[in-house]
């Protein structure tokens, strides 16, 4: 299990090679990418910031709970901090599996949940201002206030 | 006794600092340390806010001991793109408890 | 839209390198790896062959399909063909979009499509012999016998 | 009139040969062409066949025309393994038609 918060240039080729193992069939792959856009407003850039030590503990519960969830054999879950450009990967999430139900399902939960519920958060740079992005809102079992 | 608040995105900006110490009564909980705050902070800012000790998610019930770090924070947006529509929060200045 | 049968490893950096665009936010991956045993008799290699030039057809026929059907921007799908040993990749399903929801999806049906349509054939080298692998019965509407 | 068939996976072996030219009566369809077909093939290789008429599937009522490419088709394996338990296909020896 490959859980990491880098502040470098992810390297999808290298994350999924080292996952991959004999009894595995299938590897799904998510990888978020920085979009030029938002509504048709230019993107200049993004800025990442976490609480990370928060942030690693609770990606590598999502990892265990995907594993059992799902009955994949590995999962690999990487998020980049810092300042982001158009077309840079932001998270790379990678799932081998021996079938590809379970990979694809596991794939979608873990980033599905990691954009609810770990404290991460990005500003996004436009031409003309910066503002925070608008998180979903927290699941129900998160904000008890 | 005292705690140790850490504050991240938009709150960081809105407080104009990364953390404070806070001192609380003794049988303080979650609960209590968030109305505090709710008064501090504007109401688009306060929606869906969540609270983490010790680096757990914290529900209002959990009490809170000498020394601990406790997480004030916004709705998070790690990972791609989101497909819910990003808007502008107005900070207000900065202001003390 | 890359569409392509190969008979050499398949490189997934340079296909999804060349697959991204600004609009993206999504790639979401598709990697059909070899595994080391079916059902726990082991594995040697697998032998491929496709009816090549309508499997081309077919997978641009998908692609586009996956395009119209999903509002997907981009879709690169390469197969690879002969003989292939326990952990390379036999196929590469990647779907660039501006959102993941959608990136999924359509990887997700590509792959479930791609394995009922294609015309591409394997035949699995045990060490005690060998086997045309079993495909998935065809829909409905190729067989009307 | 003559249309060429193609013999893929299995039945490539089963044949002992990837393609033979096959004679058939004008007006002869796919449905017709299947019978003949059926005669020289296990049960468990006819299962769930395919038809190809120059490289798009075919059904039933689809004429042939001379020169025509008919493909047999065995149930597709590509991509990854598949959720589907792999069989044996017990060979019988060729035949001719």
């Amino acid at each position: 299990m490959q859980i990491a918060i880098v502040r470098e240039v992810i390297d999808a080729g290298s994350i999924t090679a080292a996952l991959k193992a004999g009894a595995d069939g299938a590897v799904c792959v998510f990888d978020g990418i920085v979009r030029d856009n938002t509504r048709g407003r230019r993107t200049l850039y993004l800025d990442y910031e976490a609480y990370e030590e928060m942030a690693l503990n609770q990606m590598r519960n999502l990892a265990e709970e995907a594993i059992a969830k799902f009955g994949v054999r590995d999962i690999a879950v990487v998020h980049r901090l810092g300042r982001l450009y158009v077309g840079e990967s932001s998270v790379l999430i990678a799932v081998a599996s021996a079938h590809r139900g379970a990979a694809f399902e596991a794939c979608r939960w873990l980033i599905d949940t990691l954009k609810k519920t770990v404290p991460i958060w990005k500003k996004e740079q436009f031409e003309d201002g910066a503002v925070w992005a608008d998180g979903e809102p927290f699941p129900e079992e998160i904000v008890r206030g | 006794m005292r705690v140790r608040v850490l504050y991240f995105g938009v709150l960081k900006e809105l407080f104009a600092c990364p953390s404070e110490d806070v001192e609380v009564e003794t049988g303080c909980n979650v609960g209590a340390l968030r109305k505090v705050f709710h008064g501090r902070m504007p109401h688009t800012a306060w929606k869906s806010m969540a609270i983490a000790v010790n680096q757990e998610y914290a529900g209002d019930e959990v009490l809170l001991h000498e020394g601990d770090e406790v997480a004030l924070l916004p709705p998070v947006s790690g990972g791609a793109p989101g497909n819910v529509p990003w808007k502008k929060i107005i900070l207000p200045s900065p202001r003390t408890v």
